[in-house]
């Protein structure tokens, strides 16, 4: 980045930095700056990576053979009904659309959630226990599945035996949230530091560049 | 060519999965027709559910809008598909007590379909008329763009009520902080165990996990949909069923029984 | 008042101030605390090492500048590593803004080892659709990816010559910040049979110990802290190793506040703010 | 009015799951090019999105709500960002690209490395050991926090193994089955869309 750019740059992480202390003027610009210009960004590269190649360019290069024509313009239509929902009166037409589009990513999910999720986790959880200590280990990992499963047990009510699982589970369920905690205190402060870095190092020049 | 072209019609190492959707296909089918026939189902109430018209019915009270946010999921996050279905119970409520409601979105897709659901739910109770055009609208597809117009929005109108239904990330303790430092009453639903610890220290209710597709199921009371939940408590069933049959027969020295639930 | 009481109500500037301090002073007076490889990250080393020199490594990296500090040195990291062990990559992005960080990460990775473009590596650029890209890459790279980032048309990239799909590639490595992940252990794990190995950012790592367990995935490098690691195996000192001190520090600070802020609460005697939230009442 | 949509979600999801289990090279092709044209619709809802942007900052200005101004702002880098991407392309070197590295990179990364004052300024306030629950959540995220870093295992030698330990046992115990259960929705909640079950999405409550 040249010079003015970092800048540019530091000013702006300091507009949002800002905010720690209290909203203001100086943070609301950031904000709003961030709204259009991220909008637009993705509109762009939207435009230039889906419409442009798949759309645009099949009709109008070289000479489109009908095949062509016809699989270019089925999405061309999808998408134009897409966008006439600006007008309330066209929200029926967009419903075809949707439709189209939730279709596909449901018929993603099943298979897809069937294999990685339940096939896979189900054919490691019934791995042999391993030898020595290690079946303890094992047996724990069998036990916090069960019971968190009983959690998640619906259409009875909590008591007795599954009453008892399902408060197991809830320890299970604590000590995974606690280690999640952990590891996002983690990742924050990493990014954190990476930010200071940037101030202290890149654009004050207070520690040596690498 | 390394690799040839595949002709085949099937693929026989798939097979066990096939039947996995196809059994869980009739699990949903016979809970279906159980339903139908008048069978009642148990499910075991949700506060967080509970607690949401009464934060609509407060927020009526006050003259303050809503805040309802559908995660930052697309259309191919379940959790957006559960955060929809309680959109509908939130918009005619909010269409009945007629409060003002906003629902900035992340996903472009999801604002169309938002606002045709709130639409239908303002026609529904026959006021129409009274649907605000542009109270749901699209901020950005930016993680952080979103969350910098939200939090501004929280700060300024100072929603009395902030409901997070869907697929959120990184981005939930930043709204949730904000919001409780706005003092709103506020009710999360979130799929994404890792931000799960973050709702349920500044929410005031907050459902775990699987518990927004349960929620998604059991808000309109609908016999079917409760259905569907049992299906998937069979389904889990049959799931700890087979794994603890396979263990026990691991342990007698066959561990042949895993491979059904290995696929190809 | 008692002191607990005016604790419980502390402004949370203060806290701020704490974290930023916490943050700064290692940053200009590092003392460079010792770190170990934890084993999951042994393992994608582990994974990486013994492939024979020629196999041809898939790196998709899927992120974006915003996380870049998690990810970005854990990129240089691991590809120094394929280059040192002579092994072919190819890198490619799922999102929008990541060429502007995988091709300086490259450059920097290839010059630090003596590596060459086309010859012992190649960049294909973004390429929009994440389950799209993924399964279509299974019947073609080069349809897919018809040109690499610079324009040149595949089939002129020595390293490419005879990679059709995945059937040529040894190993995946994945270096996300989003269920990018997801879909990679979906589509090229679960479809193609592809051993993988993720890099993810620290939040993400500990969803993805089920994976491990189930040998989807090799290896699993888990944030900065993870990359530090990694450079440590390799004996390198990049940013990752720079930051450990203050992640040390601002730990140590924010286990401090949890501690101070329970025990404030019990010496109060207040029973603090009932649980807001708690479990489904039956 | 509904039952068109509603086929039309049938026929492409139970489609899509046929596919899955044809591995012929067309019947691959097939799927490739339906999942391109979910690309290209996603493609055409941001055009209507951007214009719902474009018309709630566009209202505000004209109706002299507070801060107008500031809409002001949104709207013309809206306009500018759109503009120089579709003109010159959004490569690392394009007006854009530079426009990006410069303003949406240190935005975004700025925005997100803020959640480190607000985890520390959660873990004072909210992050009490008020049960049995809470404790261990507490417990736990103190023992990952300091044995994951160098300082750990100068208090510690066993630190680095017990995270490991927390890490590789309940940890993974618990993410299972919530990925059984998650992955169990999500195939109940896909199924009922592609049966005609579910049709909120089409905007149709009942």
């Amino acid at each position: 980045m040249s010079p003015v750019e970092t800048w540019i740059a530091a000013f702006l992480t300091l507009c949002v930095f800002s905010f720690l202390y209290r909203d203001n003027p100086f943070y609301r610009f950031a904000e709003h700056l961030f709204v259009g210009s991220a909008a637009g960004y993705l509109l762009a590269v939207q435009y230039q990576n889906v419409i442009l190649p798949n759309v645009v360019l099949p009709i109008t290069t070289g000479k489109p053979t009908p095949q062509t024509i016809v699989l270019t313009l089925i999405p061309l239509m999808l998408g134009l009904l897409m966008v006439a929902r600006v007008s309330p009166r066209f929200t029926g037409p967009a419903r075809w659309a949707i439709a189209f589009y939730v279709g596909i990513y449901s018929g993603i999910a099943v298979p897809g959630y069937m294999q990685a999720q339940i096939y896979a986790q189900l054919s490691d959880a019934v791995k042999p226990f391993a030898p020595g200590w290690g079946a303890v280990n094992s047996a724990l990992v069998l036990i916090g599945l069960l019971t968190v499963l009983a959690y998640f047990f619906f259409s009875a009510p909590h008591q007795g035996l599954h009453g008892v699982s399902a408060r197991v589970g809830i320890w299970f369920l604590m000590v995974a949230f606690g280690a999640s905690f952990g590891y996002t205190v983690m990742a924050r402060v990493s990014l954190l530091i990476s930010r200071v870095q940037f101030l202290l190092r890149d654009w004050l020049h207070l520690i040596p560049m690498s | 060519m390394p690799s040839e072209l595949d002709t085949r019609l099937f693929d026989p190492g798939r097979i066990n999965l096939l039947i996995g959707i196809l059994l869980f296909l009739a699990f949903l089918i016979i809970n279906m027709l159980r339903a139908r026939a008048g069978h009642s189902f148990f499910i075991r109430p949700l506060a967080g559910l509970q607690a949401l018209d009464e934060a609509i019915g407060r927020a009526t009270e006050m003259g303050r809008p809503i805040l309802y946010m559908p995660g930052l999921g697309d259309m191919s996050e379940v959790g957006t598909l559960a955060s929809i279905t309680i959109m509908t119970r939130v918009a005619r409520k909010v269409a009945e007590l007629g409060c003002d409601l906003e629902v900035p979105c992340y996903d472009p897709m999801v604002m169309a379909i938002m606002d045709g659901v709130a639409r239908q739910a303002y026609r529904e109770v026959g006021r129409e008329h009274d649907y605000k055009v542009g109270s749901i609208y699209y901020v950005s597809a930016q993680q952080f763009a979103y969350v910098a117009a939200v939090t501004g929005m929280m700060l300024r109108d100072r929603p009395a009520a902030n409901i997070y239904m869907g697929s959120f990330y990184a981005e939930s303790l930043f709204l949730a902080e904000t919001g409780n430092l706005t003092g709103a009453i506020q009710i999360a639903g979130c799929d994404k165990v890792t931000q799960l610890p973050f709702f349920v220290c500044a929410c005031d209710y907050t459902l775990l996990g699987e518990e927004l597709f349960a929620a998604g199921a059991y808000i309109g009371r609908e016999p079917v949909q409760l259905a569907t939940i049992a299906a998937q408590d069979w389904a889990k069933a049959l799931a700890i069923a087979v794994m603890l049959i396979v263990l026990l027969l691991t342990a007698f020295g066959h561990p042949e029984l895993r491979r059904i639930l290995q696929v190809s | 008042m008692t002191w607990a009481d005016r604790l419980l109500r502390l402004d949370r500037r203060i806290i701020f101030l704490l974290v930023a301090a916490g943050t700064a002073l290692p940053l200009l007076m590092p003392v460079n605390l010792p770190i170990s490889v934890s084993p999951r990250v042994e393992a994608a080393y582990q994974t990486i090492d013994v492939l024979p020199a020629g196999s041809t490594v898939l790196f998709s990296l899927d992120y974006e500048p915003d996380i870049s500090a998690e990810l970005q040195p854990m990129t240089i990291a691991i590809m120094r590593h394929c280059f040192r062990k002579n092994l072919h990559v190819i890198a490619l992005t799922l999102y929008p803004a990541g060429p502007g960080l995988v091709e300086p990460a490259i450059r920097v990775a290839a010059t630090k080892e003596h590596k060459v473009r086309n010859k012992d590596y190649a960049f294909l650029g973004y390429k929009s659709g994440f389950q799209t890209v993924m399964i279509g890459m299974g019947e073609s790279i080069r349809q897919q990816f018809p040109v690499d980032f610079y324009g040149t048309p595949l089939d002129s990239i020595p390293v490419m010559r005879g990679i059709r799909n995945y059937g040529e590639i040894a190993l995946l490595v994945n270096l996300t910040a989003s269920s990018a992940a997801d879909y990679w252990i979906q589509f090229a794990v679960g479809r193609y049979r592809k051993p993988m190995v993720l890099g993810a950012t620290a939040v993400m790592a500990t969803d993805y110990y089920p994976y491990l367990s189930s040998r989807q995935l090799l290896g699993l490098i888990g944030g900065m802290k993870g990359a530090a690691e990694y450079e440590k195996r390799m004996d390198l000192f990049g940013d990752a190793r720079r930051g450990m001190d203050a992640q040390s520090l601002v730990h140590v600070i924010v286990a401090f506040l949890v501690i101070l802020g329970t025990v404030a609460l019990f010496a109060s005697g207040q029973r603090g703010p009932a649980p807001r939230a708690e479990k489904p009442q039956e | 009015m509904y039952l068109g949509p509603i086929l039309l979600t049938f026929v492409v999801g139970a489609t899509l799951i046929a596919l899955y289990f044809i591995p012929h090279h067309q019947a691959q092709e097939i799927n490739s090019e339906l999942l391109l044209w979910a690309t290209i619709v996603y493609a055409f809802a941001l055009i209507l999105g951007s214009v719902s942007l474009w018309s709630v900052h566009a209202q505000r200005i004209r109706q002299r709500i507070s801060g107008w101004p500031f809409s002001l702002v949104t709207l013309f880098a809206l306009l500018g960002t759109t503009f120089m991407g579709v003109a010159w392309g959004i490569g690392e070197e394009s007006p854009l690209g530079r426009f990006y590295s410069m303003v949406n990179s240190p935005l975004a990364s700025t925005m997100f490395a803020l959640l480190a004052f607000f985890i520390a300024s959660a873990a004072f306030r909210a992050f009490r050991a008020r049960n049995v629950e809470a404790t261990l959540l507490l417990v736990t995220a103190i023992v990952m926090m300091i044995g994951r870093v160098s300082v750990g295992e100068f208090i510690w030698r066993g630190f680095p193994g017990l995270t490991e330990w927390l890490l590789d046992v309940p940890n993974l115990a618990a993410k299972r089955a919530i990925a059984i259960g998650v992955g169990l929705g999500a195939v109940s909640t896909a199924l009922k869309i592609i049966l005609g079950i579910e049709r909120g999405y089409l905007g149709r409550t009942r």
